[in-house]
């Protein structure tokens, strides 16, 4: 065991960092920070030429092969990668589900055509992606797909409608990788596939959801016989490229977003020395749990980044979104509590809240995308302690 | 001993569920918390004309029905049950509990009718931080006998920018000492009112600003204890009143959120089925109940503070730590039901289109205002094992 | 609603007040405050002679009808009975099972013979009484009934065969009612028979159960044949006398066991005083908390016994078993808090553990005997919520 | 960065978990609890002699193997998975680990040997009260340079009573912020040592009597710091220790609960099938995978420091806030998996004949041990928000 990073991995950071120093300025000054969760659906515009400014220093896709325009870095380095960006307040990545699921999935199930089609736009932050999983009658129960695939004759292509459901970025991208059900006589997990589709075109329509912040970083997307670019796989595979896909989202970038839950516990830490609620015994010990918290939370991935060899990076992983939404979710409460009475009064009306605010708000959510607590609780007691499954209906 | 509702007040209960479930549905509660004024008007003249609920409890010789704390508290909790908006709570648990406290006869029958006849009041008395009794209080007055000089700044005003009539505390800026309430017309020169938008968006907030305002020497109230336990007990009748608008809340979010999970299926089954939802629900059902009987017995308190000379009877000293138990008590039940529930409903919970968000804000808001639960237990600590840091607070 | 008692109720307070004083001394000295739960098994034969010292004072069974040589006592006067009786430091009653449970269902559901074989032995403390419901492999599945009941045509009764378990003061008692399957072909609730059966006769074997706190207050009982010498009811009707045994048990000797839990807070501030935990941030919430607990489980008990025009009655009863334990729990764990360091040893060798380390042990019993928590809040949410069943395997 | 057992650790902690899976039976674990001694010296020697756990981390000129904390920290979470009986935290984390930090080359030489062939330590140092560093060290030394003189009362003294050397700590009697550690043998007269028969039986604790103990001046350890920070490091590694023995507890009570819940049917079913269960084992399951990262975090921070020469090195510089979150965080999560196991196990939990009891008082002794998790969060909150109190503690 070994917690230190070498001398090179060190050199690495200050090489990022620098980079970031130099370039997360000027008309990117005013998106530090911004655009991460809760705040997802502001400063599209800056945030999409941030992207390209990024591919061009050669800072997307960094775990990517070098083959496909990746840097291949290591798990070391991609964890200073995340880190450093989310230390110097890089906004939220539009790109992110191109670069971190979209592409990841391209490059381990697509044809060598779909790669050459695909993979630059996501490389070079030109073409953004967002995600068709969910549906309203679905919820946590992922496969109970009911949008369907037809195959037009006419058109020579598969055909999408239905609905989707809890898409972000959906209005900003320019296309979804959707799951939808190629044999109408199919049940569940069988009979599903999984289609790449581009959202401009008339059968698709985006229609925002307001939140309890007034915001509205998530979607509905529907679909109306809406043309599907390609198929990825084969029709049936739809549900082992999904499940390979939900793989890759637990990686190198929870460290990341680590380091953005730091800034956050940053400011409530300052605020309680700044309005006399450290002085609160309640208030001391909720502040330094959250701080145990994050701190485990963190080494926490670090055991699940460095393999198997201890015999539980299942089990460490298996735990990890319920116990960041749950830490998270109790911050957003902390944050209230330090605000005290405070907390109350807005920004501005309507409804402009404070960054805690929305933190306090927005993280309600946390504990339910993505899979509720009570479904993480499951999957934690059946696969990780193999207890019964559920009975169901 | 006999600790349930008589039937006449099993009436009031059905009647006043019956006006709110037509007078305050949902769509009514939205249209009025999106404006400044926080209610409309004519729902509160219903609730004036139709229903006498804001002098139920105001003795008879002015204008008043003469019920008990009972009474209002019952109506307190349907109006939480329906979250309705009106400056109900502001006029009748402040400012008209404040004139039962230590206005003199003259000072009741000069301004209790006026009350009756539909006009709406408040209290201001605190001057910021995070204390909420009346060392709160830093607003100040100058003068004595035939004239006053206010001055000083209000937060937190419950409805402060739309009340025809205010309350205010302050202390003689000769001596810190002496604690005074003065009531007055709100145009009385002198008084900037400014409405605050707030997180909750269901009960209105206001800062007032008091530049030498001069009143009349029978402003002052003359039964107020210069030691401020006059304002404490007129927080502490507040609380109560607060405590039950929190019950009901409790009971309504429960109720609703139970009925979402019977329709809503996953799984192949009503997710009310799910163990991990039932015994949510029952947890919240616990604290539901136990709410209840907080609160009534408050209310039983209260009555009898209330109908003999203050501080008689073995039942009527309780008073302090009543209040502190149900305010404690049902705070903390509320914001359980109401953050389990959103969890209950899932996705929809965190839209604004479900009501879900607005009983969460609620709970939080309601949670805050008077004092919080750890505020409450803290007062009752020092009853039982002396004051903390023994005694230098 | 109604909370103090009134001025008849207060007298009978004084009387059975005076009563206690004058006959809880001399020999009974030693037994005050003893014999409650987690030391049942202490002093036996001093408690059986204090029973027949109550019954000559006509103390027992005073909510029975005087017919039956109760004292048809109001429920007022039986809340002021329990609660003096336990202020006193009463102990614990070892005929609680009989005039509690067994008597109340004899008098509901016996023959005329029957009340007047077993009656008066309960009223007179000379007989007393243990119940035979839980069995090894049921648990909390109490219709899980494996033992047997044969009607043995030689003996002209009905032969008990089985194991029982759980059963408190089964070495000191004469007569155990036990449930058990008259029909070997019926399943869960049908096909039961109520059994009143001697436990002096070689049939019968009681083991004791030693539990964590080193002691034994529960016990197995063994039937081999055992003669029944009466069934209650018909063969069949046993899970419906049962459920009605079961209801009697929550009633007003529940206000009795609150003033047993205000001993034990108090002996927790008294401590929390003494040795400086009062000034533990942490121990003032929780001990604020643990009697803003109490207090309310008062109040709820009397919203329970004062019936149900408040429409509430069954909600209020379903949690209480849920809330006692829950606290009760928290108690235990709170009473270690206070004790700090020193909680850890014990007044002598080999196991000799203080009343509040009792307590802490033996209050982990508390969520699992009776229906564990996970039962309490099973009942509490399909029937008094309307959500569905569990599914049964 | 690979934060995982190297394959070396691996082989070490399958080799622990054989060897005491063999040796360290529930028979053999409650045979050792019910002596004065507390455990089989026959055990101890097998440890010693065949394992060489007790020279583990021991630098190898002074008869030990040179391993690293981490391996120590194995060692300690195997044991505490079987609550093997043994003075081995005593010996090594408490005695062994003062001699390494504040002995000189001398001292080392002069004792770590000795403990190499199986003689037995610990440490005194508590005199009281409910702090857990430094602060509580009461008895004193008088002397100078050739000889001093020890007097004073040790409590909670690990194995003190058996223990072949001690390790004392004392202030100056004449100038109270000089603190010193004293080595010396057991046997030294003056030294009264009584057992006390503690609540968890699976270590044993004594009171020491120090009555004009005189001793050489090369028993004063050379590089103890007087400001006491020497202590309070002894006492972080020891936390370090302590905390991974709970982190094994933690997960030993977790699977042997699951196991049984997977064999108990109630109701037609395992008990494990019910999504109640499988939650509150989940949520022990997160708990014991987060201990597990903060345990071994807070060894290689040790090892470090250990390595280095004091206080060098970015991680090094972790050591007392590594230790405090250990020991909050296992503290916390190995009582709410025993308390949470026991309600799993439902009536057979709290019975003697079941291990679960055992893990629950050990769970509490070693939460209360070297300072509970509200004492360490509080240690971590000064260090992000100052001391309470502004400064006055």
């Amino acid at each position: 065991m070994k917690l230190s990073f070498d001398t090179a991995d060190e050199q690495f950071r200050t090489e990022i960092a620098g980079w970031l120093a130099n370039n997360l300025s000027g008309e990117f000054e005013t998106i530090r920070f911004r655009g991460g969760p809760g705040d997802e659906h502001m400063f599209g515009e800056e945030r999409k030429r941030w992207e390209q400014q990024m591919a061009q220093g050669g800072w997307t896709c960094v775990g990517w092969p070098e083959e496909y325009g990746g840097r291949g870095l290591s798990i070391e380095q991609q964890v200073i990668f995340h880190e450093e960006y989310a230390r110097a307040g890089g906004p939220g990545r539009v790109g992110h589900i191109g670069e971190g699921l979209a592409g990841p999935t391209i490059i381990e199930f697509g044809t060598a055509e779909q790669k050459q089609k695909y993979l630059p736009g996501i490389r070079n932050g030109t073409e953004l992606w967002c995600q068709g999983y969910s549906e309203p009658s679905a919820g946590s129960d992922l496969a109970n797909v009911k949008t369907k695939a037809e195959y037009d004759q006419g058109r020579q292509a598969w055909c999408i409608s239905g609905q989707k459901v809890w898409t972000s970025l959906a209005h900003e991208s320019d296309w979804c990788f959707v799951i939808a059900r190629t044999d109408p006589q199919s049940q569940r997990h069988h009979g599903l596939g999984f289609f790449l589709v581009n959202m401009h075109q008339p059968g698709v329509e985006v229609r925002p959801i307001t939140q309890l912040t007034g915001t509205s970083e998530f979607n509905e997307v529907f679909f109306d016989q809406a043309l599907a670019e390609d198929i990825l796989g084969e029709p049936g595979e739809g549900w082992k490229i999904g499940m390979a896909l939900l793989g890759f989202e637990r990686g190198v970038s929870t460290l990341g977003q680590q380091m953005a839950f730091q800034n956050e516990l940053d400011e409530i830490i300052a605020l309680a020395r700044r309005n006399g609620a450290a002085q609160e015994p309640d208030i001391r010990q909720r502040i330094s749990e959250a701080h145990i918290g994050l701190r485990l939370m963190r080494y926490n991935a670090m055991r699940m980044l460095s393999g198997p060899a201890d015999g539980s990076l299942d089990s460490a992983a298996l735990v990890y979104k319920l116990h960041w939404a749950s830490w998270h979710r109790s911050l957003g409460k902390l944050a209230m509590d330090v605000l005290g009475s405070e907390g109350e009064l807005l920004m501005e009306p309507p409804y402009e809240l404070s960054r805690l605010q929305s933190l306090f708000l927005f993280t309600r959510s946390d504990t339910i995308y993505g899979g509720t607590n009570q479904v993480q609780r499951n999957i934690i007691a059946e696969r990780g302690l193999g207890m019964p499954k559920e009975p169901r209906g | 001993m006999d600790f349930k509702f008589t039937e006449e007040q099993v009436m009031i209960r059905d009647a006043a569920d019956a006006f709110l479930l037509a007078e305050a549905d949902s769509a009514a509660v939205r249209t009025a918390m999106a404006s400044e004024l926080g209610y409309d008007p004519a729902f509160w003249r219903a609730l004036c004309d139709q229903m006498y609920w804001h002098v139920a409890h105001i003795p008879e010789q002015y204008g008043g029905l003469g019920l008990g704390y009972v009474e209002l508290c019952i109506v307190m909790q349907a109006m939480g049950k329906r979250l309705a908006c009106a400056p109900f709570f502001s006029t009748v648990a402040l400012a008209a509990n404040g004139l039962l406290l230590a206005g003199n006869e003259a000072q009741r029958e000069q301004w209790l009718p006026r009350i009756a006849e539909g006009q709406t009041a408040t209290l201001a008395f605190h001057g910021g931080g995070r204390a909420w009794d009346a060392t709160a209080v830093s607003g100040e007055f100058t003068g004595s006998g035939d004239t006053y000089t206010l001055n000083g700044d209000y937060c937190y005003v419950v409805d402060g920018h739309s009340a025809d009539l205010l309350l205010i505390a302050a202390r003689n800026s000769q001596d810190q000492h002496e604690l005074a309430l003065f009531m007055l017309d709100a145009d009385t020169a002198g008084i900037e009112r400014q409405w605050q938008a707030t997180m909750d968006q269901t009960r209105k907030q206001a800062s007032l600003s008091l530049s030498n305002v001069t009143v009349a020497g029978n402003a002052r109230l003359a039964g107020c204890q210069a030691d401020g336990s006059t304002l404490d007990t007129l927080l502490d009748l507040a609380c109560i009143a607060l405590a039950a608008e929190q019950c009901g809340g409790t009971d309504a979010i429960l109720r609703q959120a139970v009925a979402y999970t019977q329709e809503r299926e996953q799984f192949g089954r009503t997710i009310a089925s799910f163990q991990a939802i039932k015994h949510k629900a029952a947890d919240i059902a616990l604290k539901s109940e136990v709410a209840m009987s907080a609160v009534f017995y408050a209310a039983c308190v209260a009555d009898e503070y209330l109908a003999g000379s203050a501080g008689d009877g073995e039942l009527a000293a309780q008073l302090p730590e009543a209040a502190a138990m149900a305010k404690a008590y049902c705070s903390d039940a509320y914001f359980f039901a109401a953050g389990n529930a959103m969890q209950m409903y899932g996705g929809v919970g965190f839209t604004w289109e479900y009501d879900a968000h607005l009983y969460f804000k609620r709970a939080k808001s309601s949670e805050v205002l008077l004092g919080n639960g750890a505020w409450h237990r803290e007062r009752i600590a020092t009853g039982l094992l002396g004051p903390a840091n023994g005694g230098e607070t």
